[in-house]
């Protein structure tokens, strides 16, 4: 297939990262890389340490042992607001939308990495301040339109159907003009139609800005469709990594996994 | 039916709003020959013990004059009460939502407590109205070409602590033993707590006694740690100057930690009933100031079961008629009534002005011929004020608390002037400083 | 059909975030504006100005500052009558030692350190949330109450601990009549919420929202917790510093620190659950109710002819107040300032409602 | 991996203050030993009113704001009963007054805010404790009442021999902190023995789940508050007694805040332990610490014991957010 950019190097790579709340171990000596504009999927049964997984690579969670390689940058305890300032974004599984602001609002608030005017310009909202609300703004309408959210720009989020959150949680995600994208579980909780939607909007996410995807998620079909590489995670071991083809052959996977929806 | 519910709160709320709007204008009282007496009260709060007896005494006085002499020679005492709860932003509104009632407004303000009378008095420049604190309010408002409108009749807290000191000098046998004695103060921690200090510190110099300061923050039922000080440094005296619940406590603490109570020595707001009752027998042989001797029946008090509570028209229960603040109410009441009467003599018998009354609380002249013929004979003490003085002569007793009653010591104490004076004239200045006062000549009103 | 917008649309960007957007809403706003400047004062009683009027428009000016952290950044503070304390004594203090200060510069100063004093007691909103901050800001009000009672420098040595003011004077206008004064304040509280609105709808609002809404989401899309929190504790201190020094100069006159003592700090909470968190609006709505109601217990009941007991009117007013709090807590969370989007919602369709 | 240190140095800190007095000199030991005992006095009460907050934060996960303010409503209820009736009667009767009181507060507060987040919940309990403090002052009235345990106030010396000067003690705060003690000792053991305890603890770790495996969530909450209700009236009546049933009883009340930070908010030990902590801390702070202050600083008297409990709480939030003894809680995305 021909894309617009093409798969290149490594920018993310995972090593050997063991992470445990007090005795549970989430993960055990987890590795695996990124390349860049590559979709890359993480999957596995539940509790197999998928979130956990990105908790750690954005800086919620601080693992005990191992480190996170980006774009060459070391790192393994870094607060995830300085992971979003290093240009990964991610979107959550179970809604983290700013219940009490609009649509508007929560795309705009993407845009607080990228604002740089002080609180006394912004008190008087003149200058600087204001010409930043304006150009933010115009980019942020980009993003709305590209997500066809255009009608709901200035609803609550929380009157919005599940579907559409999710789409505005993207949204967000997007705002902040990612390298690497993290997606948790996209298309949980979705009817048909809507993950079509989602699996176009990322793919073309993918396409047209070359933004870098991870992704997590247990719908198997989907994920084989759209993504170049799987690492298959169960009980926070990793237990297979490839393309999808090779992860269908994988023994373990079969067992672990597939055998159960099989 | 929820959002019906709600909008009906809406405009519930408005229309509150709306009405609070409205109000106040004070055009709409009544405009009868009567002479309107404003009464802030505290029937609630920490302080509601002290405040409603207060508060009986001086309404029941003004329902006596209105009941058995038909009011002030013919006029009407109309009142309404105010509750501050002893907390100053409420004194305020209180005072200004009274100050204009009436068909001349407020006679004078009597704000009960030392923080509201702080504030007040700046109002009082500007407004013209007396303010009246019977034994507290602040000490150098004694000084009537600055403090125009205060009248801080009986005597101040700087009168009360030179009165103790003395007392408890003469007992020593002079004041000059007091040399190396130790005297511990323990205080309601508000500008009322803190009035005396300056006036024992400067005693202190004088005689070479060393003072202890020990703050009982509000409301004062907190006061263990307190009272292991006291333990500790073992002063030869306690004075109280505490106020509501506090003194009972103090007096319950000292009696735990085991303080000889014949060594207290209370202000006249720490001698009342409901101050060592709680107390019980402990509270036996604790001491405090009084300028009205204390509780039973004269003539006024039988004149008032007689007029008012036979009629069922009194404030509080019967029983309560003639306790200390009971009577310290009353006493407040008919030093008012007195002025009004005063001033009529000079602007006639009218409703009169806040100002004009002013001029009879500069020239009150009770005397003892006058207690008698008030019916206060025994309960208090002669009263002469001037334009300069607003006081006039300081005087009080002691009391002893036996038990069951309270025992008057022989002997009136008189605060020395020499050591006042000065104090009052320094401070008043620099009050007047302060605050860009122009000065009263007070020579040239009487002439 | 007055209330419609149909036929306004918005061409640029800057005409669509301004902050009325429907032009009937601009035309209200002026005419309330004119009324409440050129009618007002000129009509009102001074015992209305001086007892409802002024301690409204300060309290407003206190509720907004604790909206803004409570409501927009979702950090709660039951000892926020601190900073009322320390913006007041700071006031004083300046006033007093530097005499030939202007009173707006000495507002703002003090303003300014009650910000520093408020950024230092929000540091600990950085390790803790909800009920603990709760206790944290308990231990400012208690801290502060006794620092003001103590420190005798603060009150500059008076025997009473209790200060007072000169009346203000602003470039040789005395600011002393009740008419003054309103004038005065309300000039200052339009300034402040002008910029309150503007804050809230510029970015740091966003990050304070998001801070409260979602703190894990706001930090994963980079804004920084530090940053947020510390200045909503600073911008809702200096508004609350200021308005503590206004109910000093203005209002009170002379006071002592129990003028600020733990209700007020409960009854600035009262206002903002009552008029809406999160809401400017509700913030005046909540200060209206509750400077007007304990005056209204006291006095209505007389017009209607069932005069009530003072002590019972006092202990009525703990009692409805506390009613209420739960009343609106459950029936209406977000408060009056939501009953009147309701109002507004319908207003807006009638009269054809669907 | 925790860290322990800060922890450590703040025990290690109030240690060496408490030492302190003792070893300078500063103090005689016999009134050391006094002042000792005046803070586990205090403590203990402390530990009471802490307790209510416990329990109700533990079954319901409400900051009950209204503890203090049903200590004086019952104590008031006690006093006022009591001079129509006997004692005992007065206080069974009051008992009455505080369950029914529990079931109003869970039908018309908590039922209607159920999952609601924690601070809504806490301005609710404002709410409840200004009803009260209107309510009881209107059945009740606002004056000082008295409650007669017929113990004798007058104070004994004890060990004479050993300290000069002796120690001074009442009997009354014996009976007091022995009721107390009682009290909290049932309570814990009610905790961790019978089996509405363990209901209990099972609400208080996942409503949901308790509802699911069949524990009556709402009758638990009654219990609860009655429980709070109950242990509310015995503070109260110990503290009335010593100080008069009065308006003022519900702010002493507000110190158990700081003592369910320092102890954890969840943990019944953590109640005891912290209110004896902060009783004795402060009273020696108050002591000891407030005159050199004083002298230092030129202050207008001491009285820091008004701010050191919640000071010292809030140092240890900064240490140790999650108290003495209360659980730690993780964030999950």
């Amino acid at each position: 297939m021909n894309r617009a950019f093409p798969v290149g190097e490594v920018v993310l790579s995972v090593e050997n990262v063991s992470l445990a709340f007090g005795g549970v171990k989430a993960l055990q000596d987890v590795s695996f890389d990124v390349r860049e504009h590559e979709i890359r999927a993480i999957i596995g049964p539940n509790g197999a340490g998928k979130s956990s997984m990105l908790n750690v690579i954005n800086g919620v969670y601080h693992p005990q042992q191992g480190t996170i390689r980006y774009l060459g940058r070391e790192y393994h305890d870094m607060d995830s607001h300085e992971v979003a300032q290093s240009g990964i974004a991610r979107t959550f599984q179970s809604l983290a939308l700013f219940k009490g602001m609009s649509v508007l609002d929560n795309v705009m608030s993407g845009r607080n990495l990228k604002m740089r005017s002080g609180i006394l310009l912004q008190a008087l909202r003149i200058g600087p301040a204001l010409r930043e609300e304006v150009e933010h703004r115009a980019f942020v309408e980009g993003i709305i339109d590209f997500l066809e959210i255009q009608a709901y720009r200035k609803t609550p989020v929380g009157r919005l159907p599940y579907g559409l959150q999710k789409r505005v949680d993207l949204a967000r995600a997007l705002a902040t003009e990612p390298r690497v994208l993290l997606l948790d579980e996209p298309m949980a909780g979705m009817n048909v139609e809507e993950k079509q939607d989602m699996c176009r909007f990322i793919l073309d996410v993918n396409d047209q800005f070359g933004t870098t995807i991870v992704l997590i998620e247990h719908d198997m079909s989907v994920v084989m469709d759209i993504s170049d590489r799987v690492v298959v995670l169960d009980y926070g071991k990793k237990i297979g990594d490839g393309t999808p083809d090779e992860v269908r052959a994988n023994q373990a996977v079969i067992d672990a996994y597939l055998g159960v929806s099989a | 039916m929820k959002l019906n519910m709600q909008s009906k709160l809406l405009a519930a709320a408005l229309a509150a709003s709306a009405a609070a709007v409205t109000l106040g204008s004070p055009a709409a009282q009544a405009q009868a020959k009567e002479q309107f007496f404003p009464v802030l009260s505290y029937r609630t709060g920490a302080y509601a013990p002290n405040g409603i007896p207060f508060a009986n005494g001086y309404v029941d006085y003004l329902k006596l004059v209105n009941a058995r002499d038909g009011g002030i020679n013919g006029i009407k005492i109309a009142f309404e009460e105010c509750e501050t709860g002893y907390a100053t932003d409420r004194g305020v509104e209180c005072y200004e939502r009274l100050k204009g009632k009436g068909p001349t407004g407020a006679t004078a303000f009597h704000p009960l407590s030392t923080g509201i009378t702080f504030a007040l008095t700046d109002k009082s420049f500007v407004d013209k109205i007396p303010i009246i604190t019977t034994g507290y309010g602040r000490a150098d408002s004694v000084d009537g070409t600055v403090f125009g409108w205060n009248f801080p009749l009986g005597g101040t807290y700087w009168d009360a602590a030179d009165m103790l000191v003395q007392y408890v000098g003469n007992k020593e046998g002079g004041l000059d033993k007091l040399k190396g004695k130790k005297i511990a103060l323990v205080y309601h921690d508000s500008p009322y707590g803190k009035e005396p200090i300056a006036l024992l510190q400067e005693r202190a110099k004088m005689h070479g006694y060393e003072l202890l300061l020990l703050p009982v923050t509000h409301p004062g039922v907190e006061q263990k740690a307190t009272w292991l000080q006291i333990r500790q440094q073992r002063p030869d005296y306690v004075f109280l100057w505490g106020w509501g619940v506090m003194n009972s406590t103090s007096i319950k603490e000292a009696v735990a930690t085991g303080y000889p109570r014949e060594k207290m020595y209370g202000v006249w707001w720490s001698g009342a009933e409901p101050d060592v009752v709680p107390a019980g027998e402990g509270a036996k042989g604790y001491n405090a100031l009084v300028f009205f001797a204390p509780a039973g029946m004269g003539q006024v008090h039988k004149d008032m079961v007689k007029y008012v509570y036979d009629k069922g028209q009194g404030s509080g229960k019967k029983e309560e008629i003639g306790e200390v603040l009971y009577n310290r109410g009353l006493g407040a009441a008919m030093l008012t009534v007195e002025a009004v009467k005063r001033a009529q003599i000079k602007y006639g018998k009218k409703p009169l002005t806040g100002e004009q009354v002013r001029w009879g609380f500069e020239n009150l002249a009770i005397d003892d011929a006058a207690i008698k013929k008030l019916g206060f004979t025994g309960y208090m003490t002669p009263v002469s004020t001037t334009c300069v003085n607003h006081a006039g002569e300081a005087q009080a007793r002691i009391q002893t608390w036996d038990g069951k009653k309270w025992v008057v010591q022989p002997g009136v104490i008189h605060a020395d002037n020499s050591i006042i004076k000065p104090m009052i004239r320094s401070s008043a200045e620099k009050y007047a400083a302060e605050k860009k006062l122009p000065k009263r000549d007070c020579a040239k009103e009487a002439g | 059909m007055l209330y419609r917008e149909n036929g306004q649309f918005k061409s640029t960007y800057v005409s669509d975030q301004q902050m009325l957007p429907i032009l009937q809403d601009r035309v209200l706003m002026a005419l309330l504006l004119a009324f409440a400047f050129g009618v007002v004062p000129f009509v009102i009683s001074d015992y209305v100005f001086l007892s409802l009027l002024i301690p409204f428009l300060i309290l407003t000016l206190a509720a907004i500052g604790l909206n803004l952290l409570v409501g927009y950044c979702g950090q709660i503070s039951i000892g926020h009558a601190a900073f009322m304390a320390v913006g007041a004594y700071a006031a004083y203090n300046l006033a007093l030692r530097i005499p030939q200060l202007n009173f707006i510069v000495v507002l703002v100063l003090a303003g300014l350190i009650a910000a520093m004093v408020g950024m230092l007691f929000g540091i600990p909103s950085l390790r803790i949330k909800g009920l603990y901050l709760a206790v944290a800001t308990l231990a400012a009000q208690f801290f502060m109450d006794w620092l003001f009672a103590r420190v005798k420098w603060f009150t500059n040595y008076s025997s009473s601990g209790s200060v007072s003011t000169a009346p203000i004077e602003l470039l040789g206008w005395k600011v002393d009549t009740p008419a003054e004064k309103y004038v005065f304040l309300l000039g200052v509280l339009v300034v402040f919420t002008l910029i309150a609105k503007n804050l809230v709808r510029g970015h740091i609002g966003r990050e304070w929202m998001a801070m409260r809404d979602m703190d894990v989401a706001a930090e994963v899309i980079g804004i920084r917790p530090v940053y947020a929190k510390l200045t909503a504790f600073a911008v809702s201190s200096f508004y609350v510093g200021v308005a503590g020094a206004l109910w000093g100069f203005v209002h009170l006159g002379s006071w002592e620190p129990l003028a600020f003592n733990l209700n007020v700090s409960l009854n600035l909470l009262f206002m903002i659950i009552i008029g809406g968190m999160g809401s400017l609006l509700g913030s005046y709505f909540g200060a209206a109710f509750i400077v007007a109601l304990p005056i209204l217990l006291n006095q209505v009941p007389a017009w209607i002819g069932v005069p009530v007991s003072t002590a019972m009117a006092s202990h009525l007013e703990f009692m409805i107040f506390g009613a209420l709090i739960v009343f609106f807590l459950i029936v209406e969370p977000h408060g009056l300032a939501r009953l009147w989007a309701i109002g507004k919602e319908k207003l807006r369709l009638w009269p054809f409602p669907h | 991996m925790k860290k322990h240190w800060p922890v450590v140095t703040l025990g290690t800190a109030l240690l060496i203050g408490l030492a302190l007095p003792l070893a300078t000199g500063a103090s005689p030991p016999g009134f050391y030993v006094e002042v000792l005992l005046g803070g586990l006095m205090a403590g203990v009460l402390y530990s009471l009113v802490a307790l209510g907050f416990a329990l109700i934060f533990k079954a319901s996960g409400v900051f009950n704001f209204a503890q203090g303010a049903m200590v004086l409503f019952s104590a008031l209820a006690v006093a006022r009963l009591a001079e129509r009736m006997p004692l005992w009667l007065a206080i069974l009767c009051a008992m009455a007054i505080m369950v029914v009181l529990a079931w109003l507060i869970e039908r018309l507060v908590l039922r209607p805010l159920v999952n609601q987040e924690p601070v809504a919940l806490l301005m609710a309990t404002l709410g409840v404790t200004y009803f009260l403090d209107g309510f009881g002052q209107t059945v009740w009235g606002s004056d000082i009442y008295e409650i007669e345990l017929g113990i004798a106030k007058e104070p004994v010396m004890i060990l004479e021999r050993v300290f000069r000067g002796g120690i001074l003690v009442n009997k009354e705060d014996y009976v007091a902190a022995i009721v107390a003690t009682a009290l909290v000792v049932s309570l814990a053991l009610f905790f961790q023995k019978t089996s509405t305890g363990r209901a209990l603890r099972a609400v208080a770790d996942d409503h949901q789940a308790a509802q699911s495996i069949g524990i009556p969530l709402h009758r638990i909450w009654v219990i609860v508050w009655s429980v709070a209700g109950v242990v509310a009236l015995v503070a109260g009546v110990i503290w009335g007694s010593k100080l008069g049933v009065q308006f003022s009883l519900a702010q002493v009340a507000l110190k158990a805040l700081p003592v369910v930070i320092l102890g954890g908010f969840t943990s019944v030990t953590g109640a005891i332990v912290g209110g004896l902590i902060i009783g004795v801390g402060e009273k020696m702070a108050e002591v000891f610490l407030g005159p050199v202050l004083v002298k230092a600083f030129d202050l207008a008297g001491g009285g820091i014991e008004n701010w050191f409990a919640y000071v010292l709480a809030l140092l240890f939030l900064l240490v140790r957010p999650e108290g003495l003894f209360g659980e730690k809680y993780i964030d999950r995305v």
